[in-house]
Formats: structure tokens, C-alpha cells, sequence
């Protein structure tokens, strides 16, 4: 966990080349395989006759009908609303969990089998004792989306807090910063970019369990969307689903990388400069 | 003596609090705070996952569960290997290939998994391929990341010294990237477990997603070997996530983050 | 900022006075290990002096003793009259690793910033004393920057104005200039005489380089090897008026070096 | 029309003349009581006879076992009527060749709705604006549940509906998160017991003297195996006809077969006495639930557009 | 070992040649940024030179240009005659990071056998000439252990005896003692000098004191500011019998440090 990586999107970006030519080639280098890609999709696909693979031409416009035209967005405003407020409730969760079995070694000793239990436990297997738990609706598929984004983050943020220089909390002990000026001045921001690392895990595991907990007792969202399309082997209406995930997925992922290069410039700054 | 009292606390504190909450299952259901209904308690739980066990049945399962994890985890390895090194040496496909890694990564496994189910059924290949979109894109990450992070002062002493070719490759390169490759097995390991048990459960192939699939269809009367089997899933996934950590202790005992647990272990941990 | 500089200590009072220290590690433990055997010495006010001796003769951990980021194991400090329990408000300490003591989330301003908030002076007070200490060392434009967009010596620099923000009457250096280059390093070590020279506070610089303990101190603490003792009390009297090349090639120099020398290196003294 | 009757015992060999192309099938099923005669005719070596070789394969996705049937992974597969009409809507060709276990009768007990006892809902009409336990969201269930709800003078867009396994119903509908389930034997037993009100059974009325649970395979199988769909066919026949004939030894048949007790076993049900062959009238019915139901347009044209008749393999009629 | 010792070199032979050489970073673009304008000097065989400049001066530039590693932009670089295109078989190189330049995953043993094992020698030839090189700097008992088990002089030792165990003609170090403490210093300067005694090979060697340059060499070559060019050659006459501490007190040891200073800090000289 330690080492978790975040993103491969460029940290800084590369200011050569003088010359116009080549700052469009500099510009074009991330898109040119994505456009090729859905181009290639685009003309193999458009004489298919497969029912599992409609032509990509009839996927989008499926997907401006049933999203747009005949209203599927609503699906996705309830996932999302339940993806915001899981996620939320999980990671806070998970930072101050982190936080307190950082600083209370026994807590941390005593509470490490169960959260690894509840860490490697696939969470779709835990439907059942969610819905035994809060019933059906809205608080249990948030409830599922919390508890599953709670264990990347409070293990990064415990790992991250671990990790600080000892040199560092020296130096707040020298400079009598005080218990609660030495948490919001260091330990924070010192373990910043592994909880940031953590937070972005979760958010991939509360994208994948908004899915599954719209796969039982639910009545709306992307996931009951694309599992109904199923059951009626609407297969074009499936992959308008899959194409809504995957926009919402990527859309969240830089959205978060968006956020996170803001938060913590000086992070990705100082490595940039490092490394060069 | 002040460390021997705190090692001795490292073993028993766990077990304790393990067998609390255990025994917090069990009060609660059999005290009638929760229905039987909604949940079975801690003794029928366990006496249905002996009852799994002493008949076998648990066997079959666990086994095809693994054998998608491990069929999924080779070709994950293997080409995450392949196609991350080779990106990682080349500045533009990297930077090319960026974007659509991302694209993938994002793309949760579970949005697929019915048109998989749909396409190749509740199989085998179904599971496996599952496994590996779910486990290639943050594993590929971590390669790139590993071999692209190496030392440039490792490579130029391999060079100043005329280690070369495949030599350098397995003693030089390979080592120095060796703590990201481990630590995105990892996560790799444990993203494929989960989604081997839900292709299971969804999707309803042979292992112990099914079997939990099965328990629940059955009613309150199978309760407890439904939960016999979530409990075998987190067993499963604890033995595979503490097998990946023996395995970085030991390939890694070099390395500096295993000196510090080593150390931190020695001083009793700030 | 020279309005509270007292040039000349009027009166020898003693600021800092260690008796008897001794300092095991993992006491009681089998991996106990004495660092410190019996160290006694005093500081006197307005007095520069520089701790020498060799590696792991226990150097860094007499400092953290002395400033009370470790506890004794027997003996006592003295602060100002007053046994030592923690760290006192009126010490500064520049640790020998800038880029580790640094927080590198925060620009060197507010760097230099956070002690005086936590002793509580307002914004207007903090802001003010900041530019004013960044200037005293020679770094008024980098207030805004962040610690790793400067020269490994402006880092230094940084940190001591950091030490001196909140006018310690005591300032405790571990080797601060050992991993900067020559050039910067004789520059550091003019600016640590000038700044003692204007702010009138006491100095205990632990460093492994005999030429800059010379250099820079009224009095030199030679320790012997580990567990150290006090081996010598030299004192150095080179004046108030110091000059890297002069100074450094004068014969009293060059006589104390080799008496030094001998000392810590007995093997070789002829 | 009716090949059940005549192919006695003696037409080992089936009477489309010739062996069976293919001898060993993976037959892909939803495990239940349903399939007594299955496992009856497997027990009585029916399927020998014919010579035939089945291999089971439980399978609790009915959407994954039609597209097994497309891509070749299952020889033969169950699904109800309506995922038959809906998957040809889609194009996916599928056929039905033959009944599990017999056309629903008058007094049919196979799929009920029940009510729980708080929600004071007695018929049908109550549902009206309730929430609604269902196994799949667009299943033959809702599809019958809606029509018996809109017979009634129930508004059916008001109704919530809530996906479930059938064994969790009974716990929802003690805890109140649902008002009422549909929900099949033996799950049903808990819920009357807690005080259920049964407000009818669902197939009853709609699919009397039609078959609605079926074995299916794909087109291109039937074109390239006629004998063995032929003889498949037959030995279903020969054993729904069987258990109906002595059903205490299906009920037997289940307990190695399924795996269950014998207390679960003795509680089977299944369409008892039911005429073995099939017809179109049910394959109608659900294309014209599902055309009513429909809120998508495109979906709608495309079963309109459906000709049903295709859907039956012309031996099983 | 000291079977294939030339105490003394015969004649003055030319083991390396730098002509005209120039380096200019990212050539052609926006940032270019020249490191060396034009540097010219030759080394004799047996010889030990040192390359002394400021900080940033191009030092390890000109370094990685004269072993190969760097390909000057323009200029030529002769190592026996012939012009350099690789890394030769018969150079050994010291970087100044020993801390990355050892390879942590092997024991100390393994990284010294690692360049024999590319030059193809048997396991028992390794075997002997790993233990043997390692005696020769007093490091006989750490063969099994790992370099980060040992302090950070002793890594400098294996390091160095790393670039002696294939038996180099031609040894270039950088900065080889930088952050090493002044006890362990004068160990590894003594050693360096027994060892070119003993093996009789030719050292460059790259530092920015000024004092070590003068106790190791035969002559100094100062490098001016960035862009460098070669500011003064100094010959240093003091012999090849040195000592820590009497050839630095020496009159001429004084001089030259004297002369050597007003070069590097012109600012200061007086
Ligand atoms: N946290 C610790 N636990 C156990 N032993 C320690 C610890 N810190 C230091 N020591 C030991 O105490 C002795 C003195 O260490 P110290 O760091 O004080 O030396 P030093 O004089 O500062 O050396 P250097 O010049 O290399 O910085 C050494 O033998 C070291 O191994
Ligand atoms: N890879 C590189 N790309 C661009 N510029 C570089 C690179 N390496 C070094 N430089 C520049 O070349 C000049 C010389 O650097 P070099 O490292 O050779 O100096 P040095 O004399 O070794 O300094 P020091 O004593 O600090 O080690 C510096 O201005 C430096 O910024
Ligand atoms: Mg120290
Ligand atoms: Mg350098």
C-alpha cells in the first residue's frame, strides 16, 4: 500500500518545444490512440450483425434516446447522489479512523484482523446482511457504498501517518507546536498524498459498489439500468449503460485528479522538481 | 521485559478482539435483538461451515474461486509485465497509451460483467476475463511506474561496471522495480478475488460467489451456510493477502520500507 | 532586530549546565546499548561552543538530552536555573537534515510562521517578524516559495531563520552545514557568527569538522568514543573577528587543529 | 397436436428416423422443484432410452443461460415464455422445444402474491402505490402481477417495485420493507405462516392450459441436430408424462437430483397432470403483457414485429 | 595482489587524453544549457590527478563524458589510444552516492562479484578475488551482509573495492568522501593512496575540498564557474609519503591551499 501509485496523467505539464509544429504534436500525443480506438470501434462494428455487438453508430444514438430522450438520466442523479454521500461518510470514516489507529497503537493491534477481514471481503457479499441490516432503500445502498470506502482510505491514511520522518515530528516537538497544531500542521498535511492515494481507491471501489448495491432491492440507478437491460437482452440498451459507467468512471477519475493536482501542488511540484 | 509484554500483546490482543466480536454475533442474534431471520447466529454459522467443511462441499468451491484468481493473475502478470515495460521505455506510447489507461481503469469491472455473462456465459473464460480487466489497468500502472522510477544512478553503475543485456534485465532492472511490481500484485491479488467472488454471485459460475448465490435463493433455512460461505470469501482473501505480504517480506527483505517494519517491529512502533 | 542585541555578555551567567548525563538505549532490554556514559559541561551566556568527536560518539543524542526531545537516563539539565522536563520555549534547533525538518507543504514564510502561531502572536506581529528574520539570512525574496525550490543551502538557511523567528536565547545546531558544499558552507558559517553577534544568543553547535569548530567557537567539548565521556575542555581564543582564509591559516589555528587532531584521532597523533 | 402421447416407450430411437446427432448435452437449468420429470426421466434412464446423455448445469441466471443456448456453451436451457419472446425480440434466436413440466392447470399453485398481514392489502387493486417484492424487474412475474393488478382497476405505474432472491422475501416482508411479494412454493409456506394474505395465483388466470416454463436451444442447433431435439423432445414428454403418473417417485428423484431434503421433496410442486406439449397461446399472451407494459418504443415495435409462431420449434407444438 | 604492482611507473605514458571537450544539456532546444565550454588535459599512467571547481562547475559532467557514459557534444576523449565510444572493460568508477550505486538487493559479496560475473570469470575465481579485493579495504567480515548493514564509510569501501575487484587500469571517482565523517574521510583518503601505491593504477578523481585535493594528488586540475573551462593545472610536489596530519600542517601543504582558495573564491582572496 505503501507505494500506491495514483495516476499516470503527466504531473506537470511539459512547456518545450518552441515551435508551433511541435507544440500541436506535444498536444495531440494523449488523444490520438482514444480517437483511434473509438474509430476502429466505429467502422469494424458498423457492418456487425451480431446482437451482442450493435454497430457503435446505433450505441450512441441508443444512448441519446434512452439517457436523454426518454429520461434514463434520472437513474444516474440516484446513483450518484448515493455514490456523493457514501463516499463521503466512508472516507471520513476512513481518515479519522486512520488517524486514531495511528496514534493509539492498541486500537491499531486490536482492530487490524478486522479490518483486513472487512477489506479483502467482497463486498457484494455482503448484500445480504446489508439488507438484513438497514432494510431495503436508499440508506442501505449508501451504507454499502460507506462501508466499502472506508478500509482504502483509513489504510492509506494509517500507513501515510507511519511514514512521516521522524525528523519531522522532532522538529514540531522543537518548535512546541502542541498536539493539535502537530496534527493539522503535519500529520495531514504530511500524510496528504498517501490518503489522497486512498481516497482515489475508494472512490474506484464506491463507483463499483454503487453498481452492486443497485443489484439487489433496488428499484433505480445505472445498475438496475444495465441489469434490467439484461434480463429483457436489450443488448444495445446495455451498452448505452456500460458507456454511461464508463463516462461517469472516467469523469470522476479526473475530476478527482483535477482536485487532488490543486490540493496538493506543492506535492507534485516538489517531485517534479526532484526528479528532473 | 517492557518488549517482551509487547510482543506478547501483538498475538493475544488480536485474537481477543476477534473472538469479542465473535462472541458480540452471537449475543446479539441469540439474545433476539436481530431476528434469525435477517441473521443467523455465530454458533449456527459455524456449526453450518463445519458441517461445509466436514463434507467437502466447501472444497470444489474455494478451488474454482482460486482457479479463476490464478488463471487471471498469470495472464494479468505476465502482460502487465510485457506491455508496461515496454511503454515505460518509450516516452511517447506512454504518453499515448496514458489517457486510454485511464479510460479503462475507470471503467468499473462490474459495468461489463453482464454483457460478459451475456457473451460467454457463466464460465470459466467468463470469470477469468473478468479478473484480469479488473486487475491489468492498476497493476500496468504500477509497472510503468516501477520501471520508469528506477535510479538512473542504478543503470549507470550496472553500465560503468559492463553488466549488460539479459544479465542487467534480471539483476538490476527487475530487482530495482521490484517494490512497485510486488506492492501492484497486491492490489491486483486482492481486486481479482473480489471480482471472481462477484462474477460468481452475479453472474452465478462455479465457486463461492455461487454457493452464497445458492444459500440465499434456498431461504432463512440456508442463512447460516450463507454466511458459512462469506466468511470462507474473507478467509480466502486474508490467506491471499497475507501470502502476497510473506512473499514481500521475503523477496523484499532488502528493501528499506521492510527494514523499517523490521525496525519499528524491534522498538515496539512510535 | 538589533534593538534587543546585547553585544557582550555583561556577566557570566550560566545558561545551560548538564551534570553527570548519561543516555542507554533500550534500557532494561538486550539490545541495550550505552551511547552516553558521563558527560558534565556548561554554557555559559553570550558563549559559542561547538561539540566535536567521532562518529557515534553520541553526539546527536547528547543535543536531543540537552534540548528535551530525549530524556536522560542519569544525570540532569539545567535550563536557565530549571531541570529540563520538556523542550523549552526559549531554544531554538536547527537539525542537521533541512530538507527532512523542512515541511515541504508550506511556503518557507509560512514555514518560518509556524512557531510564532503557536506562541501565539498575531497575524500583523507573525508577518512582520517573518520578513524580517528571512532578511536577517539574506533570504528576503523566497518568503512566498516553497523549501524545495531552493539551493540546499538556502534550505539551511531557511531553517535557521526558522530557529531564530521567535528569539530563542539558546540555539542548538546539529551539524548543520555537513551536506552543503564548501563554498556555501564557509558562507553559513560566517552568517551563524554574524547573527549570534547581533542577537547576542548563546550557541552549541555539534559538528564532526575540527577546522569549522575551531572556526566558529569560544570553546570546544571533545568526546571521546562511544560510550562517551568528555575528553577535553579546549578553548579557543581566536577573537571576535574571524575570516575564513585568515583565521583559518593562522598558526594559533593551525596549532589548536593539531592538538584537536590528536585527540580525536589518537592512532595518528605523533 | 401432440407428440407426447404416441412416443411410447418403444421409440428409442425417435421417430424423425435416425440417431441422435449429438448423444451428450449440457443441459443448463435454474434449480427448483420444477424439474421433477427431468430428474425423474433421468432417474427412470428415459433419456437413455432415447439415447441421450445429459449433463446438468445449474445455472440461477436465466439471461446467462439463454445466451449460453446463442453462443453454443448449452446445449439446451431453461427459460420462461417471456425471456423466449423477449430474446428473439432482441435477435437472439432461440427456440423452445419443449415444456418442464406440463401446461398450467386450473387449479394451478405455481406463482402467488402474497400480501403481508400490516399493509392490510386484500386483492389486487391494493397494490396500488405499494412497494412490490419481485425476482426479476421485468420477469414473468411483474408481467403477470401488473395484468392482474390493471384487471383489477389497479394504476400499475404506481407500483414500486423491488428486486429480491424469493428466499429473502418472507424476511422483508416480516421487517415491512416491502408490502407485498411474489413469490413461489416452498418460500411461500413462511409467509402465509406469518400471517401472509395470498391474493391470487398469478398464472392461474392468465396461462391456464398453456406451458410457460420451457426448455429451449438455438436455431442453428435445431438445423443441425433435428434427431436429437427430436429425441430430447420426446423423453421430456415420456417424462413429464411419467411423473405425473406417479409423482411420489419424482419426488424422490429430487432429493438425489437437487440435492434437497426429504421434507423439502415431499413439498415439490409442479404442474401435476399438465399436458406435456405446447402452444402458441402462451407465447402470444406474454408478447402482448409485454407490448402493453412496454415504456420503450423501440421495444415495442420490435414485438410487435414479432411473429411467435417462430419462436416453437414446429415438433413441440 | 601485489604481484601485478607497478610501484612505479617506468615512463610517462598517456593513459587519457581530453581534447576541446564540450557538453552542452539539451542540445537545441529552448533550455540548452552548456555545462562545459572547453576543457583539454591528459593523464598519465599512475598518476593520481584530482579535478577540483565550485559547485555546479561541471565536475561530474566532465566525468560521465571521460568514462563513457556521456558523449561529449564536442571535442575528443582518448583512453589509450583510442577514442571512447563505451564504457572500457578496464575503468572503474566511484560515484559519489554509494547509497545508490550499491545494489541493495545483493550482499555485499554479490555486488563486488557482479562485475567479474559479466566479465565471465568462473564461481570459484569470483569466489576468491570477492574475498580478497574485500580484505584489501579492511572489509573482510561483511561479505555475507548487506551494504545497508553497514555504516556509510564502510558502503563507501565496498563501493570502491567493487571498482577495484576487476582490476581497472583507469579509476574515476566523484566526490567519493562527501558525505562521509571527517574520521572516516582520512581513513578512505589513506586507503585510496595505499591501494594506487599497491595496484600501481591511474586515479582522477573528482572533489570540492580543496584540502583533500592537495593530500591526495600528484596534480590538480581547477575548473572555473559554469561554463567551465580549465582554470589552472597545479602541480603538487609533496611526495608520495603523506600523512593526515603532518603533510596538511606543511608549509607547502599551506601555499598551495593558499593559491588554491584565491582560484576557486576569487572574491575572497586576499
Ligand atoms: N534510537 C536509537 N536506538 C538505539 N541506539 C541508538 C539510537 N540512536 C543512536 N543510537 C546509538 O547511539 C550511539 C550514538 O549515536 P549518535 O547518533 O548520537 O552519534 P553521533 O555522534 O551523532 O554520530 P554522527 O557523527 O554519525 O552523527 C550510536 O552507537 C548509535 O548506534
Ligand atoms: N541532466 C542534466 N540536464 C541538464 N542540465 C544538467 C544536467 N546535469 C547537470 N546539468 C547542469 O550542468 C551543470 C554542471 O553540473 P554538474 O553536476 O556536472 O556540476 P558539478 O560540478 O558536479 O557540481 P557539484 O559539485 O554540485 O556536484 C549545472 O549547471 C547543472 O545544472
Ligand atoms: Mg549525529
Ligand atoms: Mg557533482
Amino acid at each position: 500500500m505503501s507505494r500506491m501509485t495514483t495516476s499516470l496523467v503527466p504531473t506537470v505539464r511539459v512547456r518545450r518545444g518552441s515551435s508551433p509544429l511541435r507544440r500541436v504534436g506535444q498536444a495531440l500525443t494523449p488523444v490520438w490512440l482514444p480517437l483511434l480506438l473509438i474509430a476502429v470501434w466505429w467502422f469494424v462494428s458498423a457492418e456487425s450483425v451480431s446482437p451482442f455487438f450493435p454497430p457503435l453508430s446505433d450505441i450512441l444514438v441508443d444512448t441519446w434516446d434512452q439517457w436523454v430522450v426518454f429520461g434514463a438520466w434520472t437513474n444516474a442523479v440516484a446513483s450518484l447522489r448515493n455514490l456523493f454521500i457514501g463516499y463521503l461518510l466512508g472516507t471520513l470514516i476512513g481518515v479519522v479512523g486512520g488517524s486514531l489507529m495511528w496514534r493509539l497503537k492498541y486500537l491499531r493491534m486490536a482492530a487490524n484482523p478486522i479490518i483486513y477481514f472487512l477489506y479483502v471481503l467482497p463486498a457484494p457479499a455482503l448484500l445480504p446482511a446489508m439488507i438484513a441490516i438497514f432494510g431495503i432503500g436508499d440508506v442501505r445502498q449508501i451504507a454499502l457504498i460507506a462501508l466499502g470506502s472506508i478500509w482504502p482510505t483509513l489504510l492509506n491514511t494509517l500507513d501515510g501517518m507511519r511514514g512521516i520522518d521522524t525528523v519531522k515530528f522532532d522538529t514540531a516537538r522543537a518548535l512546541r507546536l502542541g498536539g493539535w497544531r502537530t496534527y493539522t500542521r503535519l500529520v495531514l498535511p504530511g500524510a496528504a498524498p498517501q490518503i489522497a492515494a486512498g481516497l482515489r481507491a475508494s472512490l474506484t471501489v464506491g463507483i463499483v459498489l454503487m453498481v452492486v448495491s443497485e443489484m439487489v432491492a433496488a428499484n433505480s440507478g445505472i445498475g438496475v439500468f444495465i441489469l434490467q437491460a439484461q434480463a429483457e437482452f436489450a443488448i444495445k440498451k446495455m451498452w448505452t449503460g456500460i458507456l454511461v459507467l464508463a463516462f461517469i468512471g472516467t469523469a470522476l477519475n479526473y475530476l478527482f485528479v483535477f482536485v487532488e493536482r490543486r490540493a496538493l501542488r506543492w506535492y507534485y511540484r516538489s517531485r517534479a522538481l526532484g526528479s528532473s | 521485559m517492557l518488549s517482551a509484554s509487547r510482543s506478547w500483546l501483538t498475538w493475544t490482543l488480536p485474537i481477543v478482539t476477534v473472538a469479542a466480536v465473535l462472541l458480540a454475533w452471537q449475543a446479539v442474534t441469540a439474545g433476539g435483538w436481530v431476528s434469525p431471520s435477517q441473521f443467523p447466529t455465530m454458533s449456527d454459522t459455524m456449526v453450518a461451515l463445519g458441517r461445509e467443511v466436514a463434507t467437502g462441499r466447501v472444497w470444489p468451491a474455494v478451488g474454482a474461486t482460486l482457479a479463476g484468481w490464478v488463471i487471471g493473475m498469470v495472464i494479468t502478470i505476465l502482460l502487465g509485465l510485457l506491455i508496461g515495460t515496454a511503454l515505460a521505455f518509450n516516452a511517447f506510447a506512454q504518453r499515448s497509451a496514458a489517457p486510454v489507461i485511464e479510460i479503462f481503469k475507470a471503467i468499473p469491472a462490474i459495468a461489463i460483467l453482464p454483457l460478459v455473462i451475456l457473451i460467454a456465459g457463466s464460465t470459466l473464460p467468463m470469470k477469468v476475463f473478468l479478473v484480469c480487466f479488473a486487475a491489468f489497468w492498476p497493476f500496468l500502472i504500477q509497472v510503468i511506474y516501477g520501471v520508469r522510477s528506477m535510479d538512473p544512478i542504478v543503470l549507470d553503475t550496472a553500465r560503468a561496471l559492463g553488466v549488460r543485456g539479459a544479465r542487467r534485465f534480471l539483476m538490476v532492472s527487475v530487482p530495482s522495480a521490484s517494490p512497485y511490481l510486488v506492492t501492484g500484485m497486491r492490489i491486483a491479488s486482492a481486486q481479482a478475488l473480489i471480482l471472481c467472488v462477484v462474477a460468481e454471485i452475479v453472474g452465478g459460475a462455479a465457486g463461492i460467489g455461487r454457493n452464497i448465490l445458492l444459500a440465499q435463493n434456498t431461504g432463512v433455512v440456508a442463512y447460516p451456510t450463507m454466511y458459512a460461505y462469506i466468511l470462507v470469501a474473507g478467509i480466502l482473501g486474508i490467506a491471499l493477502t497475507g501470502a502476497f505480504f510473506l512473499l514481500e517480506k521475503r523477496v523484499m527483505h532488502w528493501h528499506e520500507s521492510q527494514r523499517n517494519i523490521r525496525e519499528s517491529n524491534k522498538v515496539g512502533a512510535a | 532586530m538589533s534593538a534587543s542585541a546585547v553585544s557582550t555578555p555583561t556577566a557570566t551567567e550560566t545558561v545551560l549546565a548538564v551534570d553527570g548525563l548519561r543516555k542507554i538505549y533500550n534500557e532494561g532490554t538486550a539490545q541495550a546499548n550505552m551511547a552516553i556514559d558521563s558527560v558534565s559541561f556548561h554554557v555559559d551566556k553570550g558563549e559559542f561552543v561547538c561539540i566535536v568527536g567521532p562518529s557515534g560518539a553520541g553526539k546527536t543524542t547528547l543535543l536531543r538530552c540537552i534540548s528535551g526531545l530525549a530524556s536522560p537516563s542519569a544525570g540532569s539539565v539545567t535550563f536557565e536555573g530549571r531541570p529540563l522536563t520538556q523542550v523549552p520555549e526559549q531554544l531554538g534547533l536547527v537539525f542537521q537534515d533541512y530538507s527532512r525538518s523542512l515541511y515541504p507543504w508550506m511556503t518557507n514564510g509560512e514555514n518560518v510562521a509556524l512557531p510564532l502561531s503557536a506562541r501565539g502572536l498575531s497575524r500583523a506581529e507573525r508577518a512582520s517578524r517573518v520578513t524580517e528574520t528571512l532578511h536577517s539570512v539574506g533570504l528576503g525574496h523566497v518568503e512566498r516559495k516553497y523549501p524545495w525550490e531552493l539551493s540546499g543551502g538556502m534550505q539551511q538557511r531557511v531553517a535557521i531563520a526558522r530557529a531564530l523567528s521567535y528569539r530563542p536565547e539558546l540555539l542548538l545546531m546539529d551539524e548543520p552545514f555537513a551536506s552543503v558544499d564548501a563554498q556555501t558552507r564557509f558562507d553559513l558559517e560566517d552568517l551563524i557568527l554574524r547573527v549570534r553577534e547581533d542577537l547576542g544568543i548563546t550557541v552549541v553547535l555539534v559538528t564532526h569538522d575540527i577546522d569549522e569548530a575551531i572556526y566558529l567557537s569560544d570553546r570546544i567539548i571533545v568526546l571521546s568514543k562511544n560510550p562517551s565521556i568528555v575528553r577535553e575542555v579546549v578553548d579557543v581564543g581566536l577573537g571576535s573577528e574571524r575570516s575564513q582564509v585568515e583565521t583559518r591559516a593562522s598558526e594559533q589555528f593551525l596549532a589548536l587543529r593539531r592538538h584537536l587532531m590528536s585527540l580525536v584521532m589518537p592512532k595518528d597523533a605523533s | 397436436a401432440c407428440s407426447g402421447g404416441d412416443g411410447g416407450a418403444d421409440a428409442g430411437a425417435g421417430e424423425g428416423g435416425g440417431e441422435p446427432e449429438k448423444a451428450s448435452l449440457t443441459v443448463a437449468i435454474n434449480p427448483s422443484t420444477q424439474f421433477a420429470p427431468l430428474y425423474y426421466g433421468l432417474q427412470e434412464g428415459i433419456f437413455e432410452e432415447h439415447g441421450l446423455e445429459l449433463e446438468i448445469i445449474p445455472q440461477t441466471d436465466i439471461a446467462a443461460i439463454v445466451s449460453g443456448l446463442a453462443s453454443g456453451t448449452y446445449d439446451v436451457g431453461f427459460a420462461t415464455v417471456v425471456h423466449a419472446v423477449t430474446a428473439n425480440a432482441n435477435g437472439i434466436p432461440i427456440r423452445a422445444i419443449s415444456s418442464i413440466e406440463g401446461q398450467i392447470q386450473e387449479d394451478d399453485e405455481g406463482t402467488l402474491t402474497i400480501a403481508s398481514a400490516e399493509s392490510g392489502i386484500t386483492d389486487f387493486a391494493g397494490l396500488e402505490g405499494k412497494r412490490v417484492a419481485t425476482v426479476g424487474l421485468s420477469s414473468h412475474n411483474t408481467l403477470t402481477m401488473w395484468e392482474l393488478v390493471d384487471r383489477a382497476g389497479g394504476d400499475t405505474a404506481s407500483i414500486e417495485l423491488v428486486q429480491l432472491p424469493f428466499g429473502q422475501m418472507a424476511a422483508a416482508l416480516d421487517s415491512g420493507d416491502v408490502d407485498a411479494a411474489i413469490m413461489q412454493w416452498p418460500f411461500a409456506a413462511e409467509a402465509l405462516a406469518a400471517g401472509g394474505v395470498e391474493l391470487g395465483y398469478n398464472n392461474r388466470e392468465l396461462f391456464e392450459g398453456t406451458a410457460t416454463t420451457l426448455f429451449n436451444t438455438s436455431q442453428s442447433f435445431v438445423d443441425q441436430n433435428p434427431n436429437t431435439v427430436q429425441a430430447f423432445a420426446d423423453a421430456m414428454a415420456e417424462s413429464i408424462e411419467g411423473a405425473s403418473a406417479d409423482p411420489e417417485t419424482a419426488k424422490t428423484a429430487l432429493v438425489d437430483g437437487l440435492g434437497i431434503t426429504e421434507e423439502q421433496a415431499a413439498g415439490a410442486r409442479w404442474n401435476i397432470g399438465g399436458d406435456p406439449a405446447l402452444n402458441v397461446d402462451a407465447f402470444e399472451v406474454a408478447r402482448d403483457l409485454l407490448v402493453k407494459f412496454s415504456t420503450d418504443d423501440s421495444a415495442k415495435a420490435a414485438l410487435e414485429e414479432l411473429d411467435v409462431s417462430t419462436i416453437v420449434w414446429p415438433g413441440a407444438l
